[in-house]
């Protein structure tokens, strides 16, 4: 039983990195009816910009918090301006390949940069060691990942759905034109959106740098999974996407504790079962 | 064509030349000519499809491609974004209304931002629409049809934009909702607005309306002022198929 | 028995037909009753709730309470396939064409689903030739024989809308819903269209929603009258427009 | 792919000279088949190709008439696209042999490619045991190290060293049950015990539950059956989860300088594992790596996987001039190979085996702590040797059919 | 759904015409090529993606329908018809028919459930369906993991054709392409295919008209599975191995690479595009590093500047259907 409130706190932090990186694709969705397959290599971007910072400049982790989402979050920005506005009015479906060109060149780069084994980032020493919680050792950095993006999160969903600028957002992703009637400059709306859903990504990427090797395509493979967690909860509602990431992060951790072996497979299988019973999704709205 | 007359001495807010407009690849306006002036409550007739709504959407700017003038406050807007005319003192109150369901009420109200200082004050605009006023908080799509009307031209009031372009206020409306929406458009009227409305309800436009023009098939054919209605009445029912 | 009397003199009823949007009711509670080969029309102003009656109907839209009876038979809960199966077809507000096929084929892909083959893959499509005679004779009723070769993206507005009509006839229907034939129309593409349906009525029942007055008084047996969503009055042209309610609904508050 | 080196210095007024005695061919082609772009690029890639080349200029072959091509090519981790190069390779492209082709599904499909040629393989890369096992061939040789031996080394060296209970982290599939199931044996051979096994799925980005288990064991050795981004990852997150500070030990039984190169002294110090290069090994090494390392890019030391390829060539090409020329007959030449004794600076003294298997000592290592460092890739110390006899398979356990029983 | 090929010309009695005559060309070349010194291997590689870009192609350019998971059906197929021939020891054409009979039934089942939902969605299932079964062939035993199937005997086609030999092969593989080929060209110019087109034309109209639309998509989506199993299982006679790599999403997004260079949705773009890509990857393999960029850049440019592909703009530029 001890393990098993272990596994389910430890599924909790996969459950940060799943539901930071979906209410990222939901915010971008919502406003560019894109999904954005850089979203993985953006995330990469995110933790290698948190080493940059501390190998070239000497910023550490806390200073990386804040800089990298914005840097990575320009340069997304950029993305948009130069790139994806193009395709307004074009089936959504180039966006898909668009972005998709767009991480295998970022992830290329990369990998002819840096390598492909990864870079070292270590855990900032305010949050080294552990905490015995009686039933389980937890180490005090997973315990804060998991505080810190629930509080993003939380601040994301405040941002969008009860302050002034949200409702800019809502009422653009229901009806662009008419809002832009109304005065709003909604393309540049669009790009800082784009902007935002990038450096939430870039936010996850610095998160888990102490985790995970910083390697050029440490996102590449979580954003199929990420792909399925979007597709399971539907991409209707910000909060949606944020109790799916986190539930299916629980989940997957549950199975490594009952099954192991389909540990990789069961959001996946999910998935499927979800698409039989309510093809659209669990908070989705039709397509 | 006749040309409706203005009235002597007023500059035209709104002057619109040769207008054509294409939605996708349908041409939709063949050239429009009109002038709203200052103060006036202009009525474009026409059957559904004659062009009346896309020739709104042309002056706010929604329109894909269109050609041809349209100046506002002597500026040529013909090619401007619609945020921009938007800015400029043009608000548009769509014929769908265009509440935003992920909005409550308050937030429809507050949405769109103050382009110029003269704008209605919230105090003002709960006395034109006392309903509002209880139903601030309730998602936007739960009000009812005229509610939800009463919202559409709130919002718009707040913004300090002078000239407003309503489509169709009274669309599916029950009459003594018509009734109120006519008491309004009057109050704004005589507070010094200037109003470009859409309509097929010519007896409801015939209680508001200074002049109207009728539009067919993306052009105005015709137009007269309010004292003439009655002459035109036979040229009406024909132009509107009624 | 009454309910077999009833179903052969009413191809189509409604009761109680709901659609509630949000809080929103778009149609509430709609009786509606279609004599057998009559033109019935459903008018109102805007907004009136008859294009989403109209959705309720072909099942493109799911009812929210009420019951929908074809020929007797319960349809509520059918596909929208389905019921275009039963021979109950519709058409669109804004014309509904395969865009890059030509006319012909457009009538084609209709006259091909009721005579099978839709799924051989593995055959030529030459053997859809032998309904190229029927398609022309559809095309030729509409008035649409030189354009039997032209993709339907580039033919005109109004002959589209034949197009679409000509593709509704080709499944020899029972009955034909027609979602405002007219919109967008010139004086001279309505005469024809209005012709052209006053000629199939005597073969379908049709049901349209239509905006034109003039084409709904030449046209219409029977028609009921919408406003916000609910059946304001029903009767022939004549009874309607004496009626006063209808008056004050479509010309609004004022007097004359 | 075409970047030649045409070594032809003297040639033709040799070949002159020589042609006076039996018309031998003296051309040699050789082609560098790795993994530019991916997982493995910094294992090999560019870094094989500069070792060929070394190799090349320091034969001395050159001089005595012999022209030598090299060329190299990108398999990027695909089998097909491998083993097409590999054929346009040998069949237009007349290459002898065939260097590095690392990754064990791309080597196996080379292998069967280069016996159905009659070609050359050296394989410098590749983990799998199966390369001089069931799928040995006459013309293939296993250089650098396989699975088999990794466990064997690290198993009976830990075991020896104290190390008598361990727990298992295996990635789920075929690799890495072997892996287990070959480091099993051994331990138990040398009297450990092993208390269990967790198994996680590949590319896992998470391993805490996996951790917490082998935490929860209290097995002194955790043995970590994975490869590349999982045992980095593992590692990582084992000294987060402070493994090797509460007393238990890690033994990663596939990992490779490069890996501790990027994962850094202070996550990867305690570790345990084997390698059979290691370019602080003694002079020969040194000096070899310096050459190396000064002619990379990125000024790295090399891999025993990019030694390996440097060692292959030096062997075979003292075997092509042992036999006057070259016959551009793989077995032939594969065969004349496993006669001759191998003696080079960076493996030392050694020999092939029967089935192809290149024997040399193995070397058991433990990643310095940062303070005992002094200075970049300084990062290894010895802490045990398996003598080449006993590293690998024995031939008795062989299923490989060149084996005579 | 129709945007991404829109300006598709109706198939006129000269589109047919034109077709045909490209046809023959591209058959005719294809069939002197072991004569002109062009490794054949290359081009049995490119023939095989050739073929499983086709029936992409035919999921999306006629069914509006973009998979982001085809590389299941080839891996699949290639999988099973690699065990049947090494294990079982089956002939080859029963080796070709088990493999592609099971990527028919793995296209039923995941058609079943990816039908459901339309668009990006759509992709975004198959994706995740193709990672799915990623892992499970990662994990089963009988796929070896990360070695792969290794050494698959080629046999005798038939007892009589010596798979062996590269020309006999060669030949083999052109057929097979070339036969699947026709299918596909077929399955457009078929009574399904007009449906199929009427479907992506305009699926409310399509429904309106009596068709279930979702079982037409469905047999498109197994169509094109078979189509790509069969390709699949033809690659294993050229590659001699099956490995993870074929059922990997970047092989997946490979293909739609191929296809978005060629053309979507144009008959023979598929065709060119794995060509050109193949070709790529072979023989720009000394970029190394660079590869991935280079299709990223690929990607990229197409979806800006070039949305037609290579034989799109010709034949949109000639005003002919190609």
């Amino acid at each position: 039983m001890q393990a098993l409130y272990a596994q389910l706190l430890v599924g909790l932090i996969n459950g940060s990195f799943y539901a930071l990186l979906s209410l990222g694709l939901a915010v971008i969705f919502g406003m560019l009816n894109i999904i954005n397959f850089a979203h993985g290599a953006l995330y990469m971007m995110g933790a290698f910009c948190a080493y940059f910072l501390l190998n070239l400049t000497g910023l550490g982790y806390w200073p990386a918090l804040i800089i990298a989402p914005i840097v990575v979050g320009i340069f997304g920005m950029i993305l948009e301006r130069t790139m994806l506005q193009w395709l307004a009015g074009l089936d959504h479906l180039y966006g898909l390949l668009l972005t998709f060109g767009i991480a295998l060149i970022v992830q290329g780069v990369f990998q002819n940069y840096f390598g492909s084994s990864g870079l070292p980032y270590a855990i900032p020493d305010e949050l080294k060691g552990g905490m015995n919680l009686g039933f389980m050792f937890l180490p005090i950095y997973r315990g804060w990942v998991v505080v810190f993006s629930l509080v993003v999160c939380l601040a994301t969903w405040y941002l969008i759905e009860k302050t002034r600028l949200g409702a800019y957002l809502r009422a653009a992703t229901e009806n662009p034109t008419l809002v832009r009637a109304f005065g709003i400059n909604v393309p540049r709306m669009i790009t800082l959106t784009y902007g935002l859903g990038v450096g939430l990504a870039a936010l996850a990427g610095v998160l888990s740098a102490p985790i995970n090797q910083v390697r050029p395509l440490m996102g590449a493979d979580l954003i199929i999974v990420v792909f399925a967690v979007v597709v399971i909860g539907g991409m209707g509602s910000i909060m949606g996407s944020i109790i799916t990431g986190f539930a299916l992060g629980v989940i997957e951790g549950l199975t490594k504790y009952f099954y192991p072996e389909a540990s990789n497979t069961v959001v996946f299988v999910l998935m499927v079962l979800v698409l039989l019973v309510k093809p659209t999704g669990l908070t989705g709205r039709a397509a | 064509m006749a040309e409706a007359p203005a009235k002597t001495g007023a500059t035209p807010v709104l002057s619109v030349q040769n207008l054509e407009a294409w939605y996708g690849e349908s041409h939709i306006l063949h050239g429009i000519n009109f002038n709203v002036n200052a103060g006036e409550v202009v009525t474009l007739l026409g059957r559904n499809g004659a062009g009346k709504t896309t020739t709104l959407k042309s002056v706010v700017g929604i329109i894909g491609k269109r050609t041809g003038s349209i100046r506002f406050d002597n500026v040529d807007i013909t090619r401007a974004s619609s945020d921009k005319i938007a800015r400029m003192g043009v608000a548009f109150c769509p014929e769908e209304r265009g509440i935003f369901a992920s909005l409550d009420v308050r937030e429809n109200l507050l949405l769109p931002p103050i382009v110029r200082p003269g704008g209605l004050s919230l105090d003002q605009i709960f006395e034109l629409f006392p309903n509002l006023k209880e139903r601030l908080n309730s998602q936007g799509t739960k009000l009812s049809g005229g509610e939800q009307q009463m919202l559409a031209i709130a919002r718009i009031l707040r913004t300090g934009a002078r000239f407003l372009m309503l489509d169709e206020p009274t669309e599916g409306l029950a009459p003594v909702i018509i009734q109120q929406i006519g008491h309004t458009i009057a109050r704004l009227k005589s507070e010094g607005f200037t109003i470009l409305l859409v309509e097929q309800n010519f007896r409801f436009a015939s209680t508001v309306a200074d002049r109207y023009y009728i539009v067919e098939h993306g052009k105005v054919i015709d137009g007269f002022a309010n004292s003439e209605l009655q002459a035109n009445m036979d040229k009406l029912h024909t132009y509107l198929g009624v | 028995m009454g309910e077999v009397c009833l179903a052969d003199e009413f191809i189509l009823e409604t009761h109680g037909l709901t659609k509630e949007f949000a809080g929103f009711f778009a149609v509430r509670d709609v009786a509606l009753k279609v004599r057998r080969g009559s033109i019935h029309a459903l008018i109102g102003p805007n907004g009136a709730g008859k294009t989403t009656c109209f959705n309720l109907l072909t099942k493109f839209l799911k009812p929210s309470a009420g019951q929908i009876l074809y020929k007797g038979q319960d349809i509520t809960a059918l596909a929208p396939a389905d019921v275009a199966r039963l021979g109950l077809v519709r058409s669109f507000q804004i014309s509904a064409v395969f865009p890059h096929l030509t006319a012909l084929e457009n009538v084609r892909v209709a006259l091909q689903r009721q005579h099978g083959s839709s799924f051989d893959f593995w055959r030529s499509k030459s053997v859809l030739d032998r309904f190229n005679g029927r398609a022309r004779e559809l095309l030729n009723d509409v008035g649409l024989s030189e354009f039997a070769d032209t993709p339907a993206v580039e033919m005109p507005y109004g002959r589209k809308r034949a197009l679409e009509i000509a593709t509704t006839l080709a499944l020899d229907p029972e009955m034909m819903l027609l979602d405002e034939p007219m919109a967008g129309m010139g004086h001279e593409d309505i005469d024809k269209v209005a012709a052209l349906i006053k000629r199939i009525s005597a073969k379908y029942t049709i049901l349209m929603v239509e905006h034109n007055l003039n084409v709904v008084a030449n046209l219409s047996d029977t028609i009921t009258v919408l406003t916000r969503g609910q059946v304001l009055a029903e009767g022939n042209y004549a009874e309607l427009s004496k009626d006063e309610r209808v008056k004050e609904a479509y010309l609004g508050a004022g007097h004359d | 792919m075409k970047q030649k080196i045409s070594a032809l210095l003297f040639g033709t007024a040799l070949a002159f000279c020589a042609s006076a005695a039996v018309a031998q061919d003296k051309n040699i082609k050789i082609g560098v088949l790795t993994d530019n772009s991916g997982l493995y690029s910094d294992l090999g890639g560019v870094g094989s190709t500069l070792a060929a080349q070394m190799a090349i200029e320091d034969s001395g072959l050159a001089a005595k008439g012999w022209k030598i091509d090299l060329i190299s090519a990108d398999h990027q981790n695909k089998p097909d696209i491998a083993t097409t190069i590999a054929r346009q390779w040998i069949d237009v492209e007349k290459v002898d042999i065939l260097m590095d082709v690392l990754n064990s599904g791309v080597g196996l499909a080379v292998n069967n490619v280069v016996k159905e040629k009659n070609s050359i393989m050296i394989n410098t890369g590749a983990a799998t045991s199966d390369l001089t096992n069931a799928q040995c061939t006459p013309n293939t040789i296993h250089w650098v190290y396989d699975t088999y031996m990794l466990a064997n080394s690290t198993g009976q060296a830990l075991v020896k060293a104290g190390g008598d209970t361990w727990y298992f982290l295996t990635a789920d599939y075929a690799f890495g049950a072997a892996l287990e199931r070959d480091t099993t044996a051994v331990i138990v051979k040398s009297g450990g015990k092993v208390l269990g096994s967790v198994k996680h799925p590949l590319n896992s980005s998470d391993f805490s539950s996996f951790l917490l288990q082998a935490q929860a064991s209290k097995a002194k050795i955790v043995g970590l059956a994975n490869a590349g981004g999982d045992t980095t990852n593992s590692i990582k997150q084992a000294s987060e989860f402070g493994i090797v500070a509460g007393g238990q030990k890690l033994a990663g039984l596939l990992l490779f300088v490069t890996d501790v190169h990027s994962l850094g002294l202070k996550v990867a110090q305690g570790l345990n594992f084997t390698e059979t290069f290691y370019w602080d090994l003694n002079d020969g090494t040194r000096a070899f790596s310096k050459r190396f390392s000064d002619r990379m890019k990125n000024k790295a030391q090399p891999s025993m996987v990019q030694a390996g390829v440097y060692s292959g060539l030096i062997h075979y090409f003292k075997t092509l001039e042992a036999m006057g020329g070259n016959v551009h007959d793989g077995a032939k030449v594969v065969a004349k190979m496993k006669e001759l004794p191998t003696d080079d600076p960076l493996f030392g003294k050694g020999s092939i085996r029967v089935d192809g298997r290149k024997l040399h000592p193995a070397y058991l290592f433990e990643v310095k702590k940062p303070e005992e460092s002094k200075g970049p890739w300084d990062y290894y110390k010895l802490i045990g040797t398996t003598p080449a006899d006993q590293a690998f398979r024995p031939l008795s356990e062989s299923a490989c059919p060149l084996v005579k029983k | 759904m129709s945007a991404l090929t829109d300006d598709t010309l109706p198939a006129s009695p000269r589109a047919v015409r034109d077709e045909m005559i490209v046809f023959v060309i591209m058959a005719a070349l294809l069939v002197i090529v072991p004569w002109t010194g062009i490794y054949p291997f290359f081009v049995m590689q490119a023939l095989c993606f050739a073929l499983l870009a086709c029936a992409f192609n035919l999921l999306i350019g006629y069914g509006g329908l973009l998979s982001f998971g085809h590389a299941m059906f080839l891996g699949t197929a290639g999988y099973l018809t690699a065990h049947a021939l090494k294990v079982w020891g089956l002939s080859p054409e029963l080796g070709i028919l088990f493999g592609t009979a099971g990527a028919a039934a793995l296209g039923v089942i995941t058609g079943y459930v990816s039908i459901r939902r339309q668009g990006i969605y759509f992709s975004m299932i198959t994706l995740a369906l193709s990672q799915l079964l990623f892992f499970v062939y990662l994990q089963t035993p009988f796929t070896h993991g990360e070695d792969g199937i290794q050494g698959i005997p080629q046999g005798y086609l038939f007892g009589i054709f010596n798979l062996a030999k590269p020309t006999t092969l060669y030949y083999v593989v052109l057929i097979g392409f070339l036969g699947g080929f026709l299918v596909i060209y077929r399955t457009i110019n078929s009574p399904f295919g007009e449906v199929l087109k009427a479907i992506r034309e305009n699926e409310p109209r399509a429904i309106s008209l009596g068709y279930k639309t979702d079982q037409y998509k469905l047999l498109a989506f197994i169509l094109s599975g078979t189509l790509a199993g069969f390709a699949g299982s033809l690659k294993v006679f050229v590659a001699q191995n099956a490995s993870l790599t074929d059922v990997h999403w970047t092989m997946s997004g490979e293909v739609v690479l191929m296809t978005l260079v060629g053309g979507l949705g144009t008959v023979f773009g598929p065709v060119v595009g794995a060509f050109v890509i193949i070709a790529m990857q072979q023989y720009l393999a000394g970029f190394g590093q660079w590869v991935t960029v280079i299709q990223g850049v690929i990607f990229v440019t197409c979806v800006l500047t070039f949305r037609r592909g290579l034989i799109g703009e010709i034949a949109h530029f000639f005003r002919r259907s190609l």
